[in-house]
């Protein structure tokens, strides 16, 4: 069993994505947080395997660099960054960063579903509707 | 000529410090749309999906259906504030009067502040031009009142007389001196943008305040 | 002194225009809340109460959630759009030039024209007014250069020197007689803006352009 753990700043959006990773076969979701500064807490306490995570969660620091920190700090925690935001830029440095994994919140569910094997497997994982320019 | 070189200046740092403003409400606009309204979209699209799992039960659709719409509501409602924010509808399309009182009407509701909106005004005969400068006079006082006077009341009063229409924004507030902020600070340009977008168009603008006492805004233009 | 006059009755003139233009924007994008986004969302709600209905069979469930989906993603798309629009976020993130690239990227698509970002330009010493008044340019002259050049190409050059940040935006289309233009001609004021907001920095604009060859446009500013 993994244990994940959901980083998003609206509460709807966690429910959500609890109830979609919790209908998978050996993952569960064990917490929940609304910000950068609470999820690397949360990390640091321990027992997470993946963490999934949103880059903006105002008002606190981008997911960018909470993704740095906790890569830093804990590189066994796999990180799966599920954003909005389909820039090159924000993918390349969220896997710069450290992520493992980069999807798309536009993309249907099956590419969440499909990123958590990958990291089940330490894979990496990126969403296959992003077109890779550079 | 000393005199104009400095007005030719003033000019320009206006100009240069209304960009500014206007490329930070771009910003603020821009992050409000991507991270709150598409995320609550997007919450409401993960439900969507989620109704048409197969092992839902009839109690857990109707459930989740209420939870979609009350989330769909809420963004609904934040579309529209925002929308109302940036510019209201209303003033396209009913007038002035009418939009100065929906905007009181939130902003009390806000602050707590009682906010009036008196007029007899009929503002057909305005430009849209003039209409929004009033428009934006009448939101930048009421929210110095708020934000600077701790007024117990603010009064909005649009009046038509014979050839000319009068808006004045009054509150009872702490007042300020206003020799001290008339001149550009380089910092606020709430008032200063006012008179000089007034005086564009061939209006008159004053502020009176007294220490104490409190500040009324004035504008006036005469009817082409 | 009569020059000087004429600079400042043109200088308030471009403000005015400033100040017009914006509100113009304003609406703009106030509607597009309203009209469309609100609408979206609206649809859903309507879609999302249907399925209350007791007397919808799980066949129509099935059908119905599918068309909410499709109506939320388009909205989605939309609000998207309108961020990227009003002011991408990679520009506020990660600097000028991925955000050039990304404009670029998105007109390109919608155009069929190619256009092409060029460049090697660290930003990171540049202020966001500079790097705001930059894109704006950009975004401007490509626009310029899709509306009135007929240009097979367009090309961004965004170049870094010693001393000072260089940005050119050439196309290969019809061009036009500079004079013409450069004055305000009281109706378009992209390029007359443009020219204030750099200056106001301390920058260099310039505008060359070849009838039957094409147009580059120039904007310089020295690293403070
Ligand atoms: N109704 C008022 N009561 C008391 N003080 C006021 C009032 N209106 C304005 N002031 C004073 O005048 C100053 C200048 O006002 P102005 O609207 O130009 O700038 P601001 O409100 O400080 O900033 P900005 O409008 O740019 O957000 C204020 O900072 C405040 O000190
Ligand atoms: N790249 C170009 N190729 C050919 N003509 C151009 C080009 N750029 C500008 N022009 C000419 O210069 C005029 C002024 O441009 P400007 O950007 O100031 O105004 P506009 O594009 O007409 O209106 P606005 O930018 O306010 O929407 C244009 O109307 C067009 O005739
Ligand atoms: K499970
Ligand atoms: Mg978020
Ligand atoms: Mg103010
Ligand atoms: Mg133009």
């Amino acid at each position: 069993m993994f244990n994940v753990l959901i980083a998003d700043d609206h509460a709807v959006v966690r429910q959500g994505l609890s109830y979609l990773i919790n209908k998978q076969p050996n993952f569960r979701v064990t917490d929940e947080e609304a910000n950068g500064t609470d999820t690397y807490l949360r990390v640091e306490k321990g027992s997470i395997d993946i963490l999934v995570m949103d880059l903006s969660m105002p008002p606190g620091e981008s997911g960018l660099v909470t993704t740095q920190r906790i890569h830093d700090k804990f590189p066994n925690v796999r990180i799966l960054i599920l954003s909005m935001h389909e820039e090159p830029e924000y993918i390349n440095k969220a896997i710069h960063n450290g992520a493992m994994s980069y999807v798309l919140k536009s993309s249907p569910d099956n590419e969440l579903i499909r990123a958590l094997m990958s990291l089940a497997l330490k894979k990496d994982y990126i969403d296959s509707n992003i077109k890779i320019t550079k | 000529t000393i005199q104009r070189m400095d007005q030719l200046a003033q000019q320009r740092r206006l100009n240069q410090y209304v960009n500014r403003a206007y490329e930070e409400e771009r910003k603020r606009i821009s992050q409000d749309l991507h991270d709150s309204i598409a995320q609550g979209v997007y919450s409401a699209i993960m439900g969507v999906r989620r109704l048409r799992d197969a092992d839902v039960s009839e109690a857990e659709i109707n459930q989740l259906t209420q939870v979609i719409e009350q989330q769909l509501d809420d963004t609904l409602s934040e579309v529209k504030g925002m929308a109302l924010d940036i510019r209201p509808s209303v003033l396209d399309n009913f007038g002035l009067l009418p939009a100065l009182k929906v905007l009181a009407k939130r902003l009390e509701e806000n602050s707590g502040v009682t906010i009036t909106v008196v007029g007899n005004a009929n503002t057909d005969k305005l430009s849209t031009n003039v209409q929004s400068v009033l428009y934006r006079i009448g939101q930048e006082s009421i929210n110095n009142a708020l934000k600077h006077a701790d007024a117990n009341e603010i009064e909005v009063l649009l009046v038509t007389h014979d050839h000319y229409i009068i808006l004045e924004i009054m509150d009872d507030g702490k007042g300020f001196n206003v020799p001290d902020h008339q001149g550009f600070n380089g910092r606020s340009l709430g008032l200063m943008n006012m008179n000089e977008r007034v005086k564009a168009l061939n209006g008159a603008f004053e502020i009176k305040s007294t220490p104490g006492v409190g500040t009324t805004v004035t504008a006036k233009f005469p009817f082409s």
